[in-house]
C-alpha cells in the first residue's frame, strides 16, 4: 500500500487538522467528536444542514461545509458511517431554532446511525429533525425488499441546493421538501478502472485485470452490474449514461445539472474528456445541460475511474444552484 | 434453577469481548466476501470498549449496566452492527427495569425485547439473510425450552437454533446490509451477523446461567 | 495502461472539446490552434497574459484561464512543449494594446519555442512582449552552465498573482517586474509514490517498486534527486520542505503563500494530512503561513505524489493573491 | 565539382524524412535513457510534413523552399528539436538568398550560418553533450575540405566527423536540455539530438553533392 500517510489508524483526524489548518478562515474543526463546521455559529432562525458519511470521499461531505452549502459534516473512519455521537453533537451545534435537515446517504449503517441520532437529538434538546435519504445509483435494483439504491453523487448536488434554500431562509419542512424532489430529480452511475485501498486494510478492496473495468461501481468499492474489458471512452460513456437516461425521462422543459465525477485517481485531462463525451450522448437524447461540474466531488480514496449525475433540474433549482457558495471544494458568487 | 444478576451479566459482556476478539478475523474474512471486510474489527472495537466498563465504573443496577454497554456499543461501533446490537442492548435494559436477579422468564422477556429493538431498527425479516436469520429462530427455541423452567437448558436451545439459522444463512441471497448489492453474488457465504450473533447466545449460554 | 481516453492520438484536442462544452460562459477554445482564451474579448489597455505548456497538468494551464488569472493558455501534446505557432496566435488575440507577458516554464523546449514565437509576434504584429521563465524546482541544481531549474509549482502562484496585477492596470513591465519577483521567492519540491504513463507512450515512465518513491521528480515524471525507501508522510514532509527551507530564507516580516499540490492521482485526504505535517514543519521554523492552497493544480497524468511550493508573499502579493479571480481551476471574490 | 540546386536541396529533405521515419524508434529509444522518449516521434512527425512541401507547392528558389521547411519544422515538431532544426534551417535560408547553384562555398556558409542558428537559439557549447557536439567538428573538417574544393569530399569529411562527435557524446555528462537534471546519470547514453543530426549530414553527404 501506497499512501502519503501516518499510521493507518489515525488518517482521518489527520487529514481533518489538515483541513483545519487550511481552512481557518471558513472552517472549525472539532477534533474530539470529527465534525467540521462553518466558522461562524449558525444564523438564528436559519435551518441547520448536517451529512456525514465514511471518509475517503473527499470533499465530500467536509469540504462542502460552508457558506450556502453544509452547516457540519462528520466525518465517519474510512468507508465507515460515524456514530450517533458525532450527529448529536452536530445536531445540537448547528440548531438555530428552525430545526435540523440530515442529508443521509442510502447505507445501513449511516441510515441507522442517523435514526439514533435524530432520536436521541430529539428527546435530549428537543431539536426537531428531519432526515433525507440519498439513494440515486441506478446501478443498483432498487425494491422494497432490499437495501435499496446507494446514495451517491446526487448528495453533492442536493447538498448545494438546498444548502441554497437553507441560506435563504427557507424552513425545516420546505428543505426537507426540496431535498426529497432533488434527490427523486437525480440519478448516477460510476465506473472503476482501478481498486482503492482502505488504509487500514491495506490491500485493495478488489482486483480488476490490466484490461477489465468494474462498471455500476460504489463509493466503497462495492461490486458493480457487470465486470467488462476496458473500452474507448466514449463506450464507458454510454455505459454510464444510458442506465441512467433509462431510469428517469430527463427530457421535456427542464434542463439538467450534469456532474461529472472523478473518483480521485483519475487526472481532470481525462474527464473533461469524458464529459465531452457525455455532454454529446445527453444532447443527443434530448437532455438540455443547463449547468455541469466537472471535477473530483465525491471520491473513493485513489480509485480510478468516475461517474455521471444527472439532475433534472427546473428554475427553482437551477437558481439555488446558481446562488453564492463558499467552501473548501466548491465555491462561486462570493 | 439459576439466575442471573449483575455479575453473571458482566461475566457475559467480558466472555462475549474475549470470543470477538479472538474470533475477529474470522468475522472480518466473513464480512470481506459479502461485505466491506470490517464486521470482526468493529465488533472487537466495541466489545473491548463495552467490557471495559465494568473495570472503570461501579454499577449498581443490570438495567444501568445494559443499558451503558447498549450506549457504549452504539457510539464505538457505527457501521450496521452498531446501531443493531446497541440497540439489542438498550432495549434489554429496558426490560430489566427494576430486575436484579433474571430467571429463565426475564431473560426470555429481555432477549425478545432486545431482537425486537434490532427489528425495529433493521426492519429484517427472516429469509433476509442477516444476523436476524440467528435470532428468529433462537427465540423460538428458548420460548419453547422455557417450560422446564432451566435457563441454562433453554439458552443452550437458543444457542443451537442460532447455529443452525446461521447456517442457513449460507443459501440465502441477501436482502438487506451491503450485501444485497451482491444479489445473487451473496448467496454461498454465511452472514457475518448472524455468526456474531450466534457467538453472543452462545457465551449468554455460558456465562447467564 | 488503463485511462479514460478515445485513441491516444487524440487525448489533447478531445479534453479541450471537453473544457469548451463545461464551459461555454467563461471560455472560449481555438480547436485549431489549440488555445484556450477567456470568453470575452480581451479589455483594451489591460497587459495580455498568456502561458502554455505541454498537457497533463491540468487544471494548469487551461484551467486558469479567466478573471484575475491568464488571457491564455496555449496547450501542447501531452508533456511536450506547444509550437509558436499556438503563442502567436495567442499573442495576437490577446493583444490589447499593452503588450503582453509570456509565462514560460524552463525546460528547453518550453522556453525556445515561447521565444521563437515572441520574435514573430514582434516582428509580424509589432506586438510587444515580455517573457519571464519559471524556474522553482530545487531539486534540479541551478547552475550557469546547466539547463536550470525547472518551472513547477510556483508557475501556478504566479499566474495568480500577475493575473491580478494585469487586472487592475498595471503596465507590462510592472507585470513583467512583478513575475520576475515572484518567480525569484518560490520554490518548490516534489516527488512520487507511482510513475505516470504518457497516452502515446502507453507504458508508464518509470518504475518504482512497491517500497520506493521518488524525491525531487519533476512534472513529467523525470528523475528526482534521490530513491528512497516508502517513508511516513511527516517524514516525506520533511524531505520536501527541508531542501526549500534551505534554499531561501522565507522567515522574517512576509509571510507565505503554502500550496500543497497533489499530482493527479493523489487523493485529497491525503493532501490535507500531508498539508498538516508541512505545515507543522514550516511553522516550526518560523515561517508565518499567510495564505495556502491544497489540491489538485499542477499535475503529471494520474502520478500518485504530491509537491509543496512556498512563495514569500508582502503584502503586495498577499492583496494580489486575494484579489477576485474566476478561472475553473480557481476561483473566489466572484 | 558539382554544385546543388533547389533539386538537390528537395532529395535532401525527402531523403532524411525517410531516415529519420526508418530510425524513430531507434531516436526515441536514445531519449527513452535520459530524455522523454519523443526524440524520433518528433522528427518523423516534423520531417514527414517538410517532405510534403515540394510536393503540394512549386517552389523557384532554394532559399524560399528551406525557408518553409524551418517555419514548417518549427510549427510541427515542438520540443527542443523543432526549434533548433527549425532556426537551422531559417539561417540557412537566409544565407541562400539568391543563390540558386550551391558549390562548396556556399554550403560551407550555409551549413555555418545553421550551426550558428541552433547555437543562438540554444546556447550550447562544446562538451554539453547536444546535437552542437556533432555540429562542431562537423564544420571543422567541411572547412578542412574545402581547399579540395569537393562539394562530396567536405560533406563526407562532415558527416564523418558528426559521427565521431556523436559518438563521443556517450561519455559526456549533459549541460543543456532535458538530460542535464540527470546529472551524472546521463552519462553512458549516446545524445539523440546529436545522432539526429549526424544523419541530417549523412543524408546532404548521399543527395547535395
Ligand atoms: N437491516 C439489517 N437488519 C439486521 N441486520 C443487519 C441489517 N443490515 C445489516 N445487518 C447485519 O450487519 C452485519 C454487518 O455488520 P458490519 O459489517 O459491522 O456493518 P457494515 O455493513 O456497515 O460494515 C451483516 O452481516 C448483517 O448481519
Ligand atoms: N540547448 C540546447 N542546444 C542544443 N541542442 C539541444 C539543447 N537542448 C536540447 N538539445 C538537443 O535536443 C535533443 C532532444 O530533442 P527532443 O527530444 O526532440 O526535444 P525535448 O527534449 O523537448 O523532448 C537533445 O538530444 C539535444 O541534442
Ligand atoms: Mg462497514
Ligand atoms: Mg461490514
Ligand atoms: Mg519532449
Ligand atoms: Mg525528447
Amino acid at each position: 500500500m501506497k499512501k502519503l500517510i501516518n499510521d493507518p489508524a489515525d488518517v482521518v483526524i489527520e487529514a481533518l487538522r489538515g483541513m483545519a489548518a487550511a481552512h481557518p478562515d471558513r472552517l472549525r474543526v472539532d477534533l474530539e467528536n470529527k465534525v467540521v463546521y462553518r466558522k461562524d455559529p449558525i444564523r438564528s432562525g436559519k435551518v441547520g444542514l448536517i451529512s456525514g458519511g465514511g471518509s475517503g470521499h473527499e470533499p465530500m461531505h467536509g469540504g462542502l461545509v460552508g457558506l450556502g452549502m453544509l452547516d457540519a459534516a462528520c466525518a465517519g473512519e474510512v468507508f465507515t458511517s460515524p456514530v450517533p455521537d458525532q450527529m448529536m453533537a452536530a445536531t445540537k451545534e448547528v440548531d438555530g431554532g428552525a430545526g435540523v435537515l440530515h442529508i443521509v446517504k442510502n447505507y445501513t449503517g449511516d441510515v441507522m446511525n442517523f435514526e439514533m441520532a435524530a432520536e436521541l437529538a430529539a428527546a435530549e434538546a428537543g431539536t426537531e429533525v428531519q432526515s433525507v435519504v440519498v439513494d440515486d445509483d441506478v446501478a443498483v435494483q432498487d425494491s422494497l425488499y432490499t437495501a435499496g439504491r446507494r446514495g451517491v453523487g446526487t448528495t453533492v448536488l442536493l447538498e448545494k441546493i438546498v444548502g441554497a434554500a437553507a441560506e435563504e431562509g427557507r424552513s425545516l419542512a420546505d428543505c426537507a421538501a426540496l431535498a426529497t424532489k432533488v434527490n427523486g430529480n437525480g440519478r448516477s452511475m460510476g465506473m472503476a478502472l482501478t481498486s482503492c485501498t482502505v488504509p487500514a486494510a491495506g490491500k485493495p478492496t478488489f482486483e480488476l485485470a490490466e484490461d477489465e473495468i468494474e462498471v455500476g461501481i460504489g463509493i466503497h468499492g462495492e461490486p458493480g452490474r457487470k465486470r467488462v474489458p476496458l473500452a474507448p471512452a466514449r463506450e464507458v460513456a454510454a455505459m454510464l449514461v444510458e442506465p441512467v437516461l433509462a431510469d428517469l425521462d430527463f427530457t421535456g422543459d427542464s434542463g439538467a445539472i450534469v456532474m461529472m465525477n472523478g473518483m480521485g485517481g483519475t487526472p481532470l485531462i481525462e474527464l473533461y474528456l469524458m464529459y465531452h463525451e457525455v455532454a454529446q450522448i445527453l444532447e443527443k437524447s434530448g437532455v438540455t445541460i443547463a449547468r455541469c461540474l466537472v471535477g473530483n466531488y465525491i471520491t473513493s480514496l485513489e480509485m480510478a475511474g468516475c461517474s455521471v449525475t444527472v439532475l433534472k433540474a427546473d428554475d427553482d433549482l437551477v437558481g439555488l444552484w446558481d446562488a453564492p457558495v463558499n467552501t473548501p471544494g466548491l465555491r462561486w458568487g462570493v | 434453577m439459576s439466575v442471573a444478576n449483575l455479575q453473571s451479566f458482566t461475566a457475559w459482556i467480558e466472555d462475549y469481548a474475549r470470543v470477538v476478539s479472538e474470533q475477529a478475523d474470522y468475522l472480518t474474512d466473513l464480512d470481506r466476501a459479502i461485505g466491506d471486510a470490517d464486521h470482526g474489527s468493529n465488533m472487537k472495537r466495541g466489545m473491548t470498549k463495552a467490557a471495559q466498563l465494568a473495570t472503570d465504573e461501579e454499577f449498581t443496577s443490570v438495567d444501568a449496566y445494559l443499558k451503558k454497554v447498549g450506549m457504549s456499543l452504539v457510539s464505538n461501533v457505527g457501521g450496521a452492527s452498531g446501531p443493531l446490537y446497541g440497540t439489542f442492548f438498550l432495549r434489554m435494559a429496558g426490560a430489566f427495569a427494576g430486575v436484579e436477579e433474571a430467571g429463565v422468564a426475564e431473560i426470555g422477556q429481555g432477549l425478545r425485547a432486545g431482537v425486537e429493538g434490532i427489528v425495529a431498527r433493521g426492519k429484517a425479516e427472516t429469509g433476509d439473510k442477516t444476523m436476524y436469520d440467528a435470532w428468529a429462530p433462537a427465540l423460538e427455541a428458548f420460548d419453547a425450552a422455557t417450560a422446564s423452567g432451566d435457563l441454562a437448558a433453554a439458552l443452550t436451545a437458543a444457542a443451537e437454533a442460532a447455529a443452525t439459522g446461521r447456517d442457513a444463512t449460507q443459501d440465502l441471497v441477501a436482502r438487506k446490509g451491503r450485501a444485497s448489492y451482491l444479489g445473487e453474488r451473496s448467496r454461498g457465504h454465511i452472514d457475518p451477523g448472524a455468526t456474531s450473533s450466534t457467538m453472543l447466545l452462545e457465551s449468554a449460554a455460558r456465562t447467564l446461567a
